[in-house]
């Protein structure tokens, strides 16, 4: 079977990367709205998935795929969490407009 | 251009503008439904890439599972009006500094960084079919695997625990 | 045996001191103060002992009881030595410490610390011993720094009277500005010769060789401790004070023995002045000029001891004047002759205040010659003695200051003459002020008025009588004194061949004498003229009766500069350091508020720096790499 | 036998304090004081006849850090100095009630044990522990039963701990270069580096903030008023009798030999600063309205000169400022004892409250008497023989030195006999004084024999020091 790194070039697939992932660090400091930041994220990590099945097939190896499927693992915890979260802070500040939470301040 | 570069061009072009769009959308809906044809479009990568497995995981668990969790919250909050305030002026202009910024230093680092040209080897082995996938996940990711499954039970049981009603700090 | 003898020497006023300190008060006054007499009255016999052993072999005794200092380069020991200049002093140390002593008992009768008075003063005894017995430079300031403190016990000795404290203190402290003095004397001494014991020290000098400015940098810092106890200019304004202690006090450590530890000082390190003569003529000057200021300050004062005071100093300065000449001799011959009759007179006006209850101004006074006969006639005695009337002791060896001063400086004999004028007016001055014409005091005092008992009578006498045969021990001629304290004294003095010359000189000085006399009697007697009251004295007058203005002077330059000094620190550079200090934690708070302000809580911002700072850090470990 | 077994029993007795209940603490704490001068002097004896009493002992590997304690003449002197004060400072508290006793006295002991540790420590790490380890329940101390406003006491404490902890972190990087050369933190080795002029400089600066802070040389003095004031006159008197000598014993056990050259270029400037404090505090004590901050100025002073003997780096110097270091320990326990005494009595430190005391108490005042003329070296007092000799170690230098340094005899009794005629003399006070209870005459006999014995006979402890001080000049002068 033919690779076909051979005919797209793995270049191609670290700029797709990086683009989008550029995109996701942009939605995080863009917007507002919690859940958008974290579907920025999820994008963000949706980049590095690709690129691990990328290298995955470049190196002609499963552990790639392997990782990617963890990180989904990972990642569904953390949506599953974090939107728990947002859940109870709006319930609690009626509001998930990040600029909002400022709790943390010292 | 072979038809499967073409493809990749049309894959990563959707994967992009969706991308974008889901962050440029003023209604959360909107932002969700982009994001899932941005999923789609991952996974017809993944295709490209002969790995059907990871396609299959893929839209299963982002489109199906994290994106219904997404536009549930959304309604749940009822977030679909077009009411958010944007950010000041400035922070958007920060905002795409930024985001120019980390993308040229990225790209940047990548061109500048060896690049690989010509023949990718090409083992002929089969490494990614489910076949091959489960036995190295259940020999050699044997604990990391159980402890993903732990992960999700907690993150379920998190989620159970956050989202109730705290009934005993409001009295 | 001897070192045992030469031991309970030293340590008999010590036994005293500590049997009074702890068992004084248990004992009746009498018993405390005759057991503290005995003690000296031990120590004077076996200096007697000592002497006459010493007159028969002429060998000194010399002893090293322990190790005591060691420095790098050299060990002192704590060690004692008997010789003819030792002796000397021990005799008339402890022969008038008994007479006061004895003198004590009575005077000190009503007090009811008693007990502590015979403690100080045998600590005092036994301390002026140490001074004069030890065999280096160091157990003489061991004595030196001790008998200080004694005086310093002594004269605040009344202590609930805080101007007698005052003035105990002062004679502390301006002892220690001296006392500074004769510790680097003695850093240098030991630097150049690695001992600090005469007799080694002495071959060290003969043998030359030593830096000649650092030799005169040791006797001028030896001679600043001597002015400090001694009196001299610029630091005698602590003597007058020091008259605020009880009378016997006065007469043994103000008037007799401490003060003369100077003179013994530099008579001990007689070989290195010798090789000093910048600083010999220093000395000489200071001691005249002393002499001079004082005895014009003593023209005017009323306080009977006062009076009394400033004559010792303006005396120690004629001493003093003969030490720069390097007529050794001749000062330890007047120290002798001064001890009997200023104790004396200092003993006698103790018997006139004891008689007046308390009263010292001297314009309170007079008319007591009929009251108080034998004390007027042993005050007589040893007035006409210090005025330098012929033949009493002080004529003998005050006579050899001046002809000593005659020869080296006709200046400087002038001061002396003027000096010993203004003395023979201002003592009988003193004398017929309280003892001629009427009583002035109340009536209340005129009624008590009383001759002292037997035991103050009887030291008086026999002091008496030594200033009238004092000046025996040196007679010219015989001099007994000067061959006596030849194996002392490094350079020959030449005997004064009684010459022409040397009658005119006696003569000039006995007739300046009785012109001092004949002045005091025509304004005394023949006016009858008494002293104004402290306001309406004025003009000159007034500047020599508040002793030129030395003390504010001292206040105002030393005194007031150094506290002004301390209040400046206290209250403003203290709290300025301690503000350098909390100025860092400042800082620190400062920047942590400052820090603070960038926790603000805001999300976007914190995210903003995150991934400013991811791209930061991958460009720097890029362009590092690069680099590589 | 080894000179562990004195820290070993400190620590024993300062656990055992703690056990021992509020009733019984200050006899136990007492005891256990006494078995460790007792224990001491032991081994003093067994030193004396050349017995090996030092110990050495693996501890940590990696960083290798050493059990190592030296016990040589100089070690065993301050190590008696620490033993003999701790029960008369003991003694010296026992009239006083303290809240809580047995923590109160678990304190001191483990002050105590820390500060012997300090002196024995041969092992920079191991020193360096023990040198913070005593900071730790003087702060306590100071905090929990001093006097005066809270705050204001907070303030001073919390000031005096974090300056000293400030200063000693100065020598932790010190000792973390020294490391870094030399492999191992034992004495010994540190001695043997060969330093660069450059690097012992820094180690020098470094070393000397963390001492000039604690002995302290001025202009690093200003926590020391405030803190002698505020702390119980238990702890001021640790401070001032054992604490302040850490730093000074530290300056010829430590700093000296391992930065000779650099001590041999600053010495001017050393010297100097030594002396301006001596010159300072004298003339700041002048002025002082309370009593324990007039005694703190004082030994701002005395410090001061014992600094400059030693950094004099000779024989006379050191052996004087070690001399002096002992004598001072004494004289200012038993200064702050008297102030105490007084303070039991009237209840006030301001010395314009007080006066007339004498003709109350005619023991007390004698014996306050011959404290004030000890820190006024009077000879025949063992602070004489200490000041002797560094004034005549710094003559040798310059002789101006010596005459400015000189000064504190002049004004050291200036500001000590006024204090005396304020607090004692004078016309009789209407308040009663009742003359000193048994045990507090005790102390101050016990301190003023010592005081006395020594300065006659100093010999026994000028030839335990001497050897070690020999060997300390061998080092710098190599």
């Amino acid at each position: 079977m033919n690779n076909i790194l051979n005919e797209i070039g793995i270049e191609n697939y670290i700029f797709l990367s990086v683009l989008l992932f550029c995109i996701g660090v942009f939605g995080v400091l863009y917007r507002r709205n919690a859940i958008i930041v974290f579907m920025s994220i999820e994008i963000m990590l949706n980049a590095v998935n690709l690129l691990f099945v990328a290298f995955s097939t470049y190196h002609q190896d499963a552990e790639g795929q392997v990782f990617v499927f963890f990180s989904m693992a990972v990642a569904a915890a953390e949506v599953a969490v974090g939107l728990a979260i947002l859940v109870s802070v709006f319930r609690n500040l009626g509001s998930i407009d990040i600029d909002n939470l400022k709790n943390l301040k010292g | 251009m072979s038809p499967i570069l073409i493809t990749f061009y049309f894959l990563a072009a959707i994967t992009l503008a969706t991308a974008f769009l889901t962050i440029y959308s003023k209604n959360p809906i909107h932002s969700a439904i982009y994001l899932v044809l941005c999923f789609f479009s991952i996974a017809g990568h993944y295709l490209l890439f002969n790995a059907q497995f990871l396609a299959i995981v893929h839209i299963i668990v982002y489109s199906g599972a994290i994106m219904v969790l997404f536009l549930f919250t959304i309604m749940l909050m009822n977030l679909n009006k077009e009411d958010e305030v944007h950010k000041p002026r400035i922070t958007r202009l920060g905002a795409i500094v930024v985001f120019i910024l980390t993308s040229i230093v990225l790209v940047t680092i990548f061109i500048n960084s060896k690049t690989i040209m010509g023949d990718y080897d090409t083992s002929g082995e089969d490494f990614q079919s489910i076949k091959k996938l489960g036995n190295v996940l259940l020999n050699e990711y044997m604990v990391p695997f159980e402890f993903a499954s732990i992960l999700l039970l907690v993150a379920m049981i998190g989620v159970v625990l956050l989202s109730k009603k705290e009934k005993t700090e409001k009295k | 045996m001897e070192t045992n003898l030469a031991l309970l020497l030293l340590l008999s006023p010590f036994v005293g001191f500590l049997f009074n300190v702890f068992f004084g008060k248990k004992v009746s006054r009498t018993v405390s103060g005759a057991i503290g007499t005995l003690t000296v009255i031990v120590s004077f016999l076996l200096s007697i002992c000592f002497f006459a052993q010493l007159n028969q072999n002429g060998k000194p005794f010399e002893i090293s009881l322990f190790d005591w200092i060691s420095v790098h380069n050299f060990k002192l020991d704590f060690g004692i030595l008997l010789d003819q200049l030792s002796l000397l002093w021990l005799l008339f140390v402890t022969g008038i410490g008994s007479l006061i002593h004895l003198y004590s008992i009575s005077y000190m009768h009503d007090d009811e610390n008693m007990h502590k008075f015979f403690a100080y003063l045998n600590l005092f005894v036994f301390f002026m011993i140490t001074l004069v017995v030890g065999n280096n430079l160091l157990v003489m300031f061991i004595g030196w720094e001790g008998v200080g403190l004694c005086s310093y016990l002594l004269i605040g000795f009344w202590y609930k009277n805080q101007d007698y404290n005052d003035a105990a203190k002062k004679a502390f402290i301006m002892n220690r500005v001296g006392d500074l003095g004769f510790l680097i004397g003695m850093f240098v001494i030991a630097a150049l010769f690695s001992t600090l014991n005469y007799t080694e020290l002495k071959t060290a000098i003969g043998h030359g060789g030593a830096n000649a400015v650092m030799l005169g940098l040791a006797a001028l810092c030896l001679f600043i401790g001597a002015t400090g106890k001694s009196a001299q200019l610029p630091l005698y304004t602590w003597l007058p004070d020091a008259m605020a202690g009880p009378t016997p006090v006065s007469a043994l450590i103000h008037a007799a023995t401490m003060v003369t530890a100077g003179i013994f000082m530099v008579t001990r390190m007689n070989f290195l002045f010798d090789l000093t003569p910048e600083i010999q003529n220093i000395i000489a000057v200071v001691g005249a000029l002393t002499a001079l200021i004082a005895a014009s300050i003593g023209l005017l004062q009323n306080d009977i001891k006062k009076v009394l005071a400033y004559s010792t100093v303006s005396q120690l300065g004629l001493m003093f004047l003969a030490l720069g000449f390097g007529a050794y001799n001749v000062a330890v011959f007047h120290v002798i002759t001064h001890a009997f009759f200023k104790a004396c007179l200092f003993l006698g006006s103790g018997s006139v205040i004891h008689g007046l209850h308390g009263e010292q101004d001297m314009r309170n006074m007079g008319g007591l010659r009929k009251a108080m006969p034998i004390t007027f006639w042993t005050m007589m005695i040893s007035t006409l003695a210090i005025a330098g009337i012929f033949p009493f002791a002080g004529f003998w060896s005050k006579d050899e200051i001046l002809m000593v001063a005659f020869e080296h400086n006709k200046v400087l004999y002038v001061i002396a003459s003027i000096a010993s004028i203004m003395t023979a007016f201002y003592m009988f001055r003193l004398m017929y002020l309280t003892f001629f014409r009427e009583f002035r005091g109340t009536e209340e005092q005129k009624h008590h008025l009383h001759e002292s008992p037997s035991l103050i009578t009887i030291p008086l006498i026999v002091l008496a009588i030594l200033a009238v045969i004092g000046g025996a021990i040196n007679l010219p001629g015989s001099a007994w004194l000067n061959h006596f304290l030849e194996p002392i004294l490094a350079a020959k003095h030449e005997e004064h061949a009684l010459g022409t010359h040397e009658f005119m000189l006696m003569g000039i000085a006995l007739a300046g004498a009785i012109v001092g006399i004949l002045w005091a009697n025509a304004k005394y007697i023949k006016q009858g003229f008494v002293p104004k009251a402290d306001a309406e004295i004025t003009g000159f007058n007034k500047t020599i009766y508040n002793k030129y203005y030395v003390d504010e002077l001292y206040t105002f330059l030393i005194v007031n500069p150094i506290n002004g000094l301390a209040n400046f620190f206290r209250t403003t550079l203290e709290p300025a350091l301690g503000k350098v200090v909390y100025s860092l934690g400042t800082a620190a708070n400062g920047l942590a508020t400052q820090g603070k302000k960038l926790q603000n809580g805001n999300i976007g911002l914190y995210l903003f720096a995150f991934v400013i700072g991811v791209c930061a850090i991958i460009t720097y470990l890029f362009i590092t790499h690069i680099a590589q | 036998m080894d000179v562990t077994t004195i820290l070993l029993l400190l620590l024993m007795g300062s656990i055992a304090t703690f056990l021992a209940g509020d009733k019984l603490a200050s006899k136990v704490a007492l005891l256990f004081s006494l078995g460790a001068l007792g224990l001491s002097l032991y081994l003093l004896n067994s030193l004396n006849q050349g017995a090996n009493i030092s110990f050495t002992g693996s501890w940590i590997d990696y960083p290798k850090v050493a059990l190592a304690f030296k016990a040589d003449g100089l070690a065993m002197a301050m190590v008696l100095l620490t033993t003999a004060l701790t029960p008369l400072i003991i003694l010296s508290s026992l009239g006083n009630p303290f809240n809580n006793s047995k923590n109160f006295y678990a304190l001191v002991l483990f002050m105590s044990f820390a500060m012997t540790g300090t002196f024995l420590a041969a092992d920079g790490l191991l020193y360096y522990i023990f040198w913070e380890l005593a900071l730790i329940p003087i702060y306590f101390i100071a905090l929990i039963w001093g006097n005066g406003d809270a705050e204001d006491r907070k303030k001073a404490v919390l000031k005096f701990f974090i300056y000293t902890l400030g200063g000693s972190l100065f020598m932790l990087i010190a000792f973390a270069y020294l490391y870094s050369k030399a492999g191992s933190f034992l004495l010994e080795d540190l001695y043997k580096l060969d330093l660069s002029a450059t690097e012992e400089c820094w180690i020098f600066l470094a070393f000397f903030l963390a001492y000039a802070i604690k002995i302290p040389i001025i202009p690093f003095h200003t926590w020391q008023a405030k803190v002698y004031q505020k702390a119980p006159t238990v702890g001021t008197m640790l401070l001032s009798g054992i604490m302040l000598k850490m730093g000074l014993y530290s300056v010829i056990r430590w700093q000296l030999p391992i930065a000779p050259h650099a001590a041999k270029e600053y010495m001017p400037i050393l010297i100097g600063l030594s002396i301006a404090g001596v010159i300072y505090g004298s003339i700041v004590a002048l002025r002082q309205k309370d009593l324990k901050k007039l005694l703190a100025y004082s030994s701002l002073a005395h410090v001061g000169l014992i600094a400059a003997g030693c950094y004099t780096l000779t024989q006379d110097g050191l052996s004087g400022a070690v001399a002096q270091m002992i004598a001072h320990g004494f004289v200012i326990v038993g200064l702050f004892f008297a102030a105490e005494i007084i303070y039991r009595r009237y209840e006030t430190r301001t010395i314009a409250d007080m006066g007339g005391i004498r003709s109350l108490t005619p023991k007390f005042t004698s014996m306050f008497m011959i404290l004030v003329l000890a820190s006024v070296a009077l000879p025949g007092t063992y602070n004489f023989v200490g000041e002797f000799t560094v004034l005549y170690s710094l003559s040798q230098a310059n002789i101006w030195y010596a005459v400015l340094g000189g000064t504190t005899i002049i004004l050291g009794a200036y500001y000590m006999l006024k204090m005396f005629q304020n607090v004692m003399l004078g016309e009789t006070n209407a308040k009663a004084f009742a003359d000193v209870t048994t045990t507090e005459a005790i102390t101050l006999v016990a301190i003023i024999a010592f005081l006395l014995f020594f300065g006659l006979y100093p010999k026994p402890i000028t030839d335990l020091v001497a050897p070690s001080i020999k060997e300390i000049l061998t080092i710098i002068n190599n």
